[in-house]
């Protein structure tokens, strides 16, 4: 008997809804590489005393984004327009405590 | 008649050789699958609430604020547990802004603040009597009470 | 508001359903005023093919529904670790006034929809129409709590306020507290259990009975009804509290929990879709006189009892399990 | 039971049949569909896993930076400062924190220098991954540095930082006291500002308070801020691309929509002929959901498969690319492999409900086509 189309479709979908499982049941249980990986990254932090993510270096409101004058809408001068392209992604605003 | 031994119970506590033992007894930190057997969550998600009852076989009760260690010394059965003052060695709570474990029996305890422990308005204690009062200012507390003036009254008031 | 993905998709499915609900609105009434299955007038076609559609569209919006049920309890789960106070859903479902009664709406709904789908299914099988006036009308009746979930709900999603202090499962099912729910967790175990006991074997018993000689069915549902009900009394009476072992803590949150091995899911939704086939046994039986669903319907019905009986079977061997194994006890 | 299984085994086997006839269409919008659910899926994954690091890496961070203000601009703070607020109750340890900018000139870049608690030793530094990629220097090697006296300092290259902790340190440049002020002409007695720890987290706002009390010329900035920045930022970028993604799917349904409901001739004359041989409306309808079942499934499953590839084996760089601006310096990161099942039901319930909705009313009036009027055209 020729292998019929509705059982390759079953048998394609059931391996990807497997894999999917697969790929949430990896990313739930504990993961002591991942962990150990985390104990030296804030250890990082704590001793070098950082405060925010590298990931958008070309200006200081984007580089510390939680140290920088949030009030101040020109960063630099008047005429400073928010002029890198990362500025409109991030959020002009932080919630006051 | 139960508060009565309750304090009766803490003032032999405070007996000279009891209080050795009990200041001298550390807080040991609570292991992730203890629960509080007031209310039943894990103690260890808030290490900076613990109290706890050190027994004298050296074993340890830990509950995650002081309201529940306090309901938990009123009224033991209730829990189902059964702690005649003999098997108490000491208590045990965390100082408020040290997060030192201190001596409960002598620690002072602000009331109606507006500092929320993990189950709501709390008892915070403190290991001396000027914390207590600036952390009073600071945060709107009432009161300042020792451990044997807290009533079940003003435990059922902190709901 | 908060956006949150999990909030914008349950927002997306109450629309859906609701807007599903109205849309078959406006074709349920002609149906139910010029249904003539006798006329082969060019209206009465059309009403006959209108059917179809509103047959898929308001499986699926039932199905929708049915899953948002699941997500609900996954989001506020989800959620609760941005909320001062709660510790687990319980916290969050309490945020605003909403929370708790778009929770019981949706139960409700749950066992209301798995009903009409069956119904659905019973008309669908035979070659008459049937059942197609009941089967609209139950639905005009549904709408009302149908659309009432996804106003309530709308209100609660769209009401989460971040800063607002909730309180946590300790204080809401405490025995100190007021509340539907510390009513129920403060019935006694003993009477409560044994009351149980005997709407399970009722229900057992009256299963027995339909699956053997057919009559009976009306007690099956009705007995289903109470162990829906006294079965969630009894997770908040001792149930949880033997799960937890801890004579205090009544919450059936934290059963969802990955701690307790994800246990809840399995005896609410047991006793939710068990109550269901049970309802729906009940719901089948006025019509199992008619002709053309003489065959149909105790094939239907047979089905649902098995399902029924085995998912309480399946809670309570899981609960009394429990309890017997474990070194906790309650009585003492 | 195994009647039923095998009747829709049957439906799905034409069903098949029937989107294979007309494979141009249907794989268009196979690639369509799968890729809508690909841009949601990798938004999804992309933002929910750097708002995780951001969380998980700046509870590291100190509870509480102190910085001075003068007109409205952040000013450096005197380091007497620090004796005022180490008196305040509850507060540990205050420590003054040098760190600035350098712009490197010729390469364009902008580094951040800082004074580590546990310094290098003079004239030795620490640096980024990205700075020695930049700059081809290895450990040992020696670079040089224009002092704001315009004299060249020459710092020897103690230790690159990790790879894995390009996020927080690609552009970091760690060096001593000394070295940061002879660099920056940096006056004695003051700090870039202060870092303070507080023992209990719940007292982090008085103490702030009492702070701005104290020294009305500061601005604290706690921990908890520096979090909720980072989560207000990913979830403000996250829900623009999702509005975006709103604005994408909404296109596809509608596209979806008209593929649906746009039934050629052929199509009519095969349903037509279906009826013919006894099939009936509600058959017909069984057959539409398997094909629109079996183009949804396999479109959800391709497309999230296909963002998780994106996002963490390849690092997204479609997403990346918003991200990068145009900075010399940036981080080359790898977003730890996680997705839940929450993430999955959701993103299900965004895509395949809307499709199927979307779907319905077309299929039905494909279903109830009059047999005898299709085969007479």
């Amino acid at each position: 008997m020729p292998l019929r189309r509705a059982d390759i479709f079953g048998v394609l979908t059931a391996s990807g809804l497997l894999l999917l499982l697969a790929l949430v049941l990896r990313g739930s249980g504990p993961d002591p590489a991942e962990a150990d990986r985390l104990t030296r990254l804030q250890r990082l932090v704590t001793e070098a005393q950082l405060t925010d993510l590298a990931l958008l270096t070309e200006a200081r409101y984007t580089r510390h984004p939680t140290q920088a004058d949030h009030f101040a809408p020109f960063q630099d001068h008047p005429l400073a327009l928010d002029h890198f392209p990362s500025g409109m992604f991030w959020s002009p605003r932080r919630p006051a405590p | 008649m139960r508060f009565v031994l309750l304090a009766l119970l803490l003032f032999s506590l405070t007996t000279p050789c009891r209080t050795i033992l009990a200041a001298s007894a550390p807080l040991p930190s609570p292991g992730p699958r203890e629960k509080c057997p007031v209310c039943g969550m894990f103690v260890a998600k808030f290490p900076d609430w613990t109290a706890a009852v050190v027994r004298t076989d050296g074993s340890v009760l830990y509950c995650d604020g002081v309201k529940d260690l306090l309901r938990l010394l009123h009224e033991p059965p209730r829990y189902g547990l059964s702690l005649p003052q003999a098997d108490i060695a000491g208590i045990r709570v965390k100082d408020y802004y040290s997060l030192e474990g201190i001596d409960g029996s002598s620690a002072f305890y602000v009331l109606g603040s507006d500092i929320l422990g993990p189950m709501g308005k709390e008892l915070i204690p403190f290991a001396r009597r000027a914390e207590a009062m600036e952390f009073m200012r600071d945060h709107k507390g009432r009161q300042i009470l020792s451990l044997t003036e807290v009533t079940p009254a003003i435990l059922a008031s902190l709901d | 508001m908060i956006l949150e993905p999990g909030i914008l998709a349950l927002i997306l499915l109450s629309l859906i359903t609701s807007g599903t609900i109205l849309y078959a609105l406006r074709h349920i009434v002609p149906i139910l005023y010029a249904w003539d299955l006798k006329s082969g007038s060019e209206g009465q076609l059309q009403l006959e093919r209108r059917t179809y559609l509103l047959s898929t569209l308001l499986t699926w919006a039932f199905v929708a529904e049915l899953t948002s049920l699941l997500l609900l309890v996954y989001t506020a789960e989800n959620l609760h670790e941005r909320f001062t106070g709660a510790m687990c859903a319980a916290g969050v479902f309490n945020l605003n006034a909403f929370g708790y009664p778009a929770l019981l709406l949706k139960l409700g709904n749950f066992l209301l929809a798995g009903c009409w789908l069956v119904l659905n299914r019973a008309d669908n099988s035979a070659r008459d129409y049937p059942l197609i006036r009941g089967k609209y009308l139950f639905l005009l009746v549904l709408t009302v709590p149908l659309l009432a979930e996804g106003v309530v709900l709308g209100l609660y999603l769209l009401n989460l306020q971040p800063d607002v202090i909730t309180s946590c499962c300790g204080s809401l099912f405490g025995s100190r507290a007021v509340g539907l729910g510390s009513e129920l967790a403060v019935w006694p175990m003993r009477p409560l259990g044994l009351v149980l006991l005997l709407a399970y074997v009722l229900n057992l018993g009256s299963g027995s009975f339909v699956l053997r000689k057919g009559r009976g069915s009306y007690l099956f549902a009705l007995s289903g009804l109470l162990v829906l009900f006294l079965g969630i009394s009894a997770i908040l009476s001792f149930v949880a509290p033997y799960f937890y072992e801890l004579p205090s803590h009544h919450c059936p949150f934290c059963l969802l929990k990955a701690d307790y091995g994800y246990v809840g899911y399995l005896l609410c939704g047991g006793l939710l879709v068990g109550a269901t086939a049970a309802a729906a046994v009940g719901v089948l039986q006025p019509f199992a006189t008619r002709p053309s669903l003489r065959q149909i319907i105790p094939a239907l019905q047979r089905r649902a009892v098995w399902l029924g009986l085995t998912l309480f079977t399946l809670c309570f061997l899981v609960a009394t399990l429990r309890i017997i194994t474990t070194d906790f006890t309650l009585f003492g | 039971m195994t009647g039923w299984c095998e009747r829709q085994r049957n439906i799905l086997d034409v069903a098949l049949a029937s989107l294979r006839r007309r494979r141009g269409k249907n794989l268009s919008l196979l690639v369509v569909y799968s890729l809508t659910v690909f841009l949601g899926a990798s938004v999804m994954f992309y933002s929910a896993g750097l708002k995780r690091e951001a969380r998980l890496l700046l509870s590291a961070a100190p509870e509480l930076v102190v910085q001075r203000l003068s007109a409205g601009r952040h000013d450096l703070i005197p380091v007497a400062y620090a004796e005022g607020i180490r008196t305040i109750r509850g507060v540990g340890t205050v420590a003054p924190r040098l760190w600035g900018y350098y712009y490197d000139a010729v390469y364009g870049a902008n580094y951040t220098v800082q004074v580590p608690t546990l310094p290098p030793p003079a004239g030795e530094i620490v640096i980024g991954p990205g700075i020695a990629r930049l700059r081809k220097v290895a450990a040992g090697d020696l670079l040089p540095f224009l002092s704001y006296r315009r004299e060249d300092l020459l710092l020897q290259v103690r230790e690159i930082l990790p790879a894995e902790s390009e996020l927080v340190s690609t552009d970091l440049l760690l060096l001593a006291e000394a070295d940061f002020r002879a660099l920056f002409s940096f006056p004695s007695g003051v700090a870039t500002d202060l870092t303070v720890t507080v023992r209990n987290p719940q007292e982090v706002a008085t103490v702030a308070r009492k702070i701005v009390e104290r020294f009305p010329d500061t601005r604290p900035i706690l921990r908890e801020e520096m979090q909720a920045t980072y989560a207000a930022v990913f979830d403000w970028r996250g829900g623009l691309l999702l509005v975006l993604f709103g604005v994408v799917l909404l296109a596809f349904i509608i596209f979806a929509w008209d593929k649906a409901a746009g039934l050629s001739a052929e199509e009519r004359r095969e349903i037509g002929i279906l009826k013919g041989i006894g099939w009936e409306t509600g058959d017909i309808l069984t057959l539409k959901f398997w094909e629109g079942t079996s183009i949804s499934l396999t479109a959800f499953l391709l497309g999230t498969l296909l963002a998780y590839v994106h996002v963490f084996l390849l690092q997204a760089p479609l997403l990346a690319a918003t991200l990068k601006g145009w900075a010399v310096l940036y981080p080359d990161f790898r977003l730890v492999s996680r997705i839940d099942a929450f993430q999955l039901t959701v993103l299900f319930v965004l895509t395949v409900i809307p499709y199927t909705v979307a779907t319905l009313v077309p299929s039905w009036r494909a279903a109830t086509i009059d047999p005898d009027s299709v085969m007479r055209d």
